[in-house]
């Protein structure tokens, strides 16, 4: 709420400069994309220390603890160390595109943020297609994925690439469908309006019986998918294809993608909170604090399983997703429907 | 109907340096997409001409390059070397040193699967259990450098007997572990025996089978799991395996699951030696008194004992005038597996081959010598 | 089978084409010449009362004097052990190949090969695989050879 | 149905066990800052051991460790004084090719050497790991060791005209081998004299 109102009265004091309108919107919007992208930034350096030290308490190591308090700098002297490293690109590669795919990956996957309310009014642009545009947009990061395994010009970059455009396009289907289900219920694309219509907690749409769980269920393995964790990171499977895509990168390029990844896993952690925790809605505390508390909630959960978990294979996963997931949120989805048109538990 | 749509096979490099080879090998494949249409393994970039070596080496001197053979299993290395000497030369090792040999074969046993367990979950993508095989093995490990001082490469069994007695406090530590192991082995069974990611993963990938298992001879683990019932402890009877009851798992369709089955029971097997062991460990001598000047006489033997990868063999020939060996040659376990793979890895996934190189436990110093 | 008697039944078996060795400590060691190598495989695999189904090893040898190669099989069903070896003269050794008795012999044998130079007829596949590709300094298991590099172990 | 079921729940139990761990404690050490004592058996780097009283080293330049080792890491340089009695010169020991087997320590008979249980002794350069008699007596001064009881006379005596009749050249030659070295602290009939012959009659070995 504070914060909201700090970007209102930016906002209010700029009109009032005596600038024009497009020019008002042009300064307000970059400062929020800058304060979105300060965020976020701050966000993945945490997430990587934290996915660092959850992994190491799960089997049962320390993990960072020399940098700062139980490490926490350490990422942030990694993100130095990488900064530091020579830039390779091979000799054989496709320059452009290996260059711009890891550039593609970071935007797309910094982009969604512009739709994503982090709390009540919090949002920087509330778009009435709201979750269109997220998913239209996290599906960018195939192309740079694709662009990475093909401009590496690297056996194993291309299969990881191939791996990965197959992946996420047979996920985001079950993906759309369990969305939908949400959007159906909602009446509304916009991310706000999603949120305002669960307000209190038995409306949360993880809570609408019975499409409700198992729609968070399959967004969250579709999320999973989409996201390329274990038990779905085929595209960088280590042990079958070295790093897969990113296998030629190194330096800045690669801390790129490294930071895309997580970001991307927070994108899915916060779209889950949004469709199905009810967002930013809760007692007591700050807005802003309840959306970060679900989201890193649901981030905990993807580590967990990608800590636990082995790894399917490629023709497994896409049997997975086309036999399994996809009737099932098909069927998900008439369900919502016909309770939606029978008004039945629609509370 | 347009034309038909055509692939084209390419090649890739899998190794020499790649995260799930094992050490260094390289399998070059021809892939058609995903699918593996033929591999062709190259070996001997750990070269270390440790027969060689051998041969250039007493026969006390040997032990220590016999530890370098297989270092996961270091002490069946020494044994099986010590044991062929023993044979060549004729000489009994006391009972206390056998019932000692035991005990340390059967935990190197356990650490080695541990290894196995570890590193197979990690080729399948699954990072925890690795961690969690590694910290067991670790308790092992101490016991071992308790004993001998090595953690690694032991030198612990020799020509006669063992090195060292235990010490006081090894006893209790040992009894303390086989106290929690068994709830060890059974979470990490619970981490992925019936995981279903684990068993798509792992049934019907790389079936071995009888036959193809026998003419490759292929053998330890890798061959129980294909249905043949046969462990030299039982079979040919070395050391003193015929005063322990332990069973023999096998598996019937010799795919990976079952490989992963197999080696799970034997762990549980081992230490059900390791306790009977413990409970008849009798007091006396160490070690069996060499002339100071050993020379085997002339002749010539083949022994093999059952290693955690399979028969792990020693030919020693001695020309009877020297105290060098003639003649070692080391044959190990994962040298026929991995002779074997190219069968089976063919017309599966690029994933399958990792499953199947995981499964088969293949270690390269062992196949590179 | 106890030692004894497969010595006899083996002996008997092949009257005059194998000798016992009285190198062998523990199991037996026949002996037999190169040219009745592939019978001898054929006939102790398909033997009903042998039935030698393990192939365990193949080693080289060079003795000093001679090439010698081990064949060290087993029986998985019988329980059975024993060790043959052929014989050889340094100038033009080779042997018959066995794999399409044992096809596990292959790499076996393209080490006896490798190391030893001994020729294996019948193999299909001989390459190198331990050695470099490129190798082209003899054959490093020979008791002759030698190499610069070669570090010697203090006499003793 | 049943199958989707149980594959959930076994799911959720791989789940459960790795989140159980997840409040263990750490089963590792931090290490440079924490460390483990090393068992008392352990076979770190070689030293060379000094007598407690005199600070003298105990190695008598019998030269049965360099024998025994299996990858010539030790290197022994000894002069002869004018009875033939040999002093240690240098002694070598390059770590970088020792293999910490341990032969060394069961071939030596006087205590001399010892692998101790240090273990930290990286270096930038190679040369640096080759390590001369003051840098070994240096780092072993601290080590605490037990000496071999001192061999009994008449055992000796018994022995002794059977080495002057051996009147070997090379003192040490086949007799004192690593094969007398596997039984450490019981050192055989043979070597026993030639040894103790060495050191009280000098000339004799030479």
């Amino acid at each position: 709420m504070e914060i909201a109102g700090i970007f209102k009265y930016l906002y209010e004091k700029l009109a009032s400069t005596g600038l024009s309108q497009a020019w008002v919107d042009i300064i307000s919007y970059s400062v929020a994309a800058l304060i979105v992208f300060g965020f976020l930034a701050v966000v993945a350096l945490f997430l990587v220390w934290w996915e660092r030290k959850i992994s190491a308490h799960i089997q049962q190591r320390f993990g960072p603890m020399r940098t700062g308090w139980h490490g926490w700098l350490q990422t942030i002297v990694d993100m130095l160390k990488l900064i530091q490293k020579e830039d390779i690109t091979p000799a054989t590669a496709d320059r452009p595109v290996f260059y711009w795919a890891p550039i593609v990956a970071f935007v797309a996957a910094f982009m969604a943020y512009v739709t994503i309310p982090f709390g009540a009014g919090l949002i920087v642009s509330d778009l009435n297609i709201g979750i269109l545009y997220i998913i239209a947009i996290t599906t960018f990061t195939i192309i740079s994925l694709l662009m990475a395994g093909w401009g590496s010009n690297n056996k194993y970059a291309l299969l990881g690439g191939m791996r990965s455009a197959a992946q996420v396009v047979s996920y985001e289907v079950p993906m759309v469908l369990a969305i939908l289900s949400v959007v159906l219920f909602a009446g509304s694309l916009s991310m706000v309006q999603i949120v305002e219509s669960q307000a209190k907690i038995y409306q949360w749409y993880i809570f609408r019986l019975p499409f409700g769980p198992i729609a968070f269920i399959i967004y969250l393995i579709a999320g999973t998918a989409e996201s390329n964790r274990t038990p779905f990171d085929l595209p960088e499977a280590e042990q079958e294809l070295v790093a897969g895509f990113n296998v030629e990168y190194s330096g800045m390029k690669f801390a790129m993608f490294f930071f895309a990844e997580f970001v991307n896993m927070f994108t899915i952690a916060a779209i889950g909170t949004t469709l199905f925790l009810g967002g930013w809605q809760g007692p007591w505390l700050p807005s802003w604090v309840w959306f970060m508390l679900k989201t890193l909630a649901l981030v905990f959960v993807l580590m967990w399983f990608r800590w636990t978990f082995p790894r399917l294979r490629v023709d497994q996963l896409m049997e997975f997703s086309w036999k399994f997931l996809l009737p099932v949120s098909f069927a998900n989805l008439i369900i919502a429907g016909w309770m939606k048109y029978s008004k039945w538990f629609n509370w | 109907m347009s034309a038909p749509f055509r692939t084209e096979e390419f090649l890739v490099n899998m190794g020499p340096h790649h995260p799930s080879t094992h050490g260094v090998c390289r399998f070059l494949l021809t892939m058609d997409g995903e699918v593996v249409v033929k591999a062709v393994p190259y070996i001997g970039y750990l070269h270390r001409a440790l027969e060689r070596i051998c041969e250039n080496r007493t026969y006390h001197q040997c032990l220590p390059v016999l530890d370098r053979f297989e270092y996961c299993t270091s002490m069946s290395c020494e044994y099986a070397f010590c044991l062929a000497t023993e044979k060549l030369a004729g000489i009994q090792a006391p009972e206390r040193a056998e019932y000692l040999r035991v005990i340390m074969l059967e935990l190197n046993r356990i650490a080695s699967h541990l290894i196995w367990y570890g590193t197979t979950s990690l080729d399948l993508g699954a990072v925890t259990p690795f961690l969690y095989g590694f910290r067991e093995r670790e308790d092992i490990l101490d016991l071992f450098e308790m004993t001998c001082g090595q953690r690694l490469t032991y030198n612990y069994i020799r020509i006669g007997g063992v090195s060292r007695d235990i010490p006081p406090e090894f006893i209790p530590k040992l009894k303390e572990f086989i106290e929690k192991f068994p709830r060890k082995v059974d979470d990490y069974e619970k981490l992925l025996t019936e995981n279903p990611i684990w068993i798509v993963r792992n049934k019907n990938v790389g079936i071995l089978s009888k036959e193809l298992a026998l003419g490759y001879g292929v053998s330890g683990p890798a061959l129980r799991a294909s249905g043949v019932k046969f462990d030299l402890r039982r079979d040919d009877p070395y050391s003193l395996y015929d005063r322990f009851e332990f069973d023999i798992p096998t598996g019937t369709v010799g795919d990976c699951y079952d490989r992963y089955l197999v080696r799970m029971e034997e762990m549980r097997q081992s230490l059900r030696i390791v306790k009977q062991a413990l409970e008849q460990l009798p007091a006396g001598d160490i070690k069996t008194k060499l002339p100071p000047n050993f020379k085997p006489p002339k002749g010539e033997v083949y022994s093999r004992i059952e290693n955690s990868r399979g028969e792990m063999g020693i030919y020693i020939q001695s020309a009877g005038d020297s105290k060098k060996p003639l003649r070692v040659k080391m044959r190990g376990g994962s040298y026929n597996q991995l002779q074997v793979m190219p069968e089976i890895v063919k017309g599966g996934k690029i994933a399958d081959l990792v499953a199947v190189m995981a499964s088969m436990d293949i270690i390269m110093p062992e196949v590179d010598r | 089978m106890d030692k004894a008697a497969l010595t006899k039944y083996i002996l008997d078996k092949f009257a005059g084409k194998v000798d016992l060795l009285d190198t062998g400590k523990v199991e037996p060691v026949f002996r037999l010449e190169s040219d009745f190598l592939l019978e001898f495989c054929r006939a102790i695999n398909s033997d009903e009362t042998l039935h030698i189904d393990f192939l365990c090893n193949i080693a080289g040898v060079d003795t000093g004097e001679r090439f010698e190669v081990v064949y060290s099989v087993a029986s998985v069903k019988n329980r059975i052990r024993f060790d043959f070896k052929i014989a050889m003269a340094y100038e033009n050794a080779e042997v018959e190949s066995v794999q399409s008795v044992w096809p596990g012999a292959n790499w076996h044998e393209r080490e006896v090969w490798e190391l030893y130079g001994i020729n294996i007829l019948n193999h299909g596949n001989l390459t190198r695989f331990l050695l470099p590709d490129n190798w082209d300094q003899g054959y490093p298991m020979r008791k002759n050879w030698d190499a610069p590099d070669f570090v010697r172990m203090p006499e003793s | 149905m049943k199958k989707l079921l149980s594959a959930i729940k076994n799911l959720v139990v791989g789940l459960f066990t790795t989140g159980k761990h997840l409040g263990r404690h750490a089963v590792t050490v931090q290490y440079p800052t924490e460390k483990w004592t090393m068992p008392e058996r352990s076979r770190g780097i070689v030293v060379l051991l000094s007598d407690k009283e005199t600070g003298e080293l105990n190695c008598t330049v019998c030269m049965l460790c360099m024998r025994a080792c299996p990858t010539a890491a030790i290197d022994i340089q000894y002069d002869k004084d004018e009875k033939g009695k040999r002093i240690l010169k240098d002694f070598v020991v390059d770590h970088g090719l020792c293999c910490f087997c341990g032969l060394c320590e069961e071939a030596c008979n006087f205590a001399a050497l010892k692998m101790a249980t240090k273990y930290e002794f990286s270096t930038l350069n190679k040369e640096d790991l080759v390590w001369h008699t003051d840098k070994l007596q240096e780092v072993g001064r601290d080590v605490p060791y037990e000496k071999p009881e001192r061999k009994k006379p008449e055992a000796k005596a018994a022995a002794k005209p059977a080495v002057k009749a051996e009147a070997p050249t090379e003192p040490p030659k086949d007799t004192a081998t690593a094969e007398t070295a596997v039984n450490p602290g019981k050192p055989s009939e043979e070597l026993k004299p030639l040894t103790e012959e060495n050191k009280e009659n000098p000339g004799e070995g030479n």
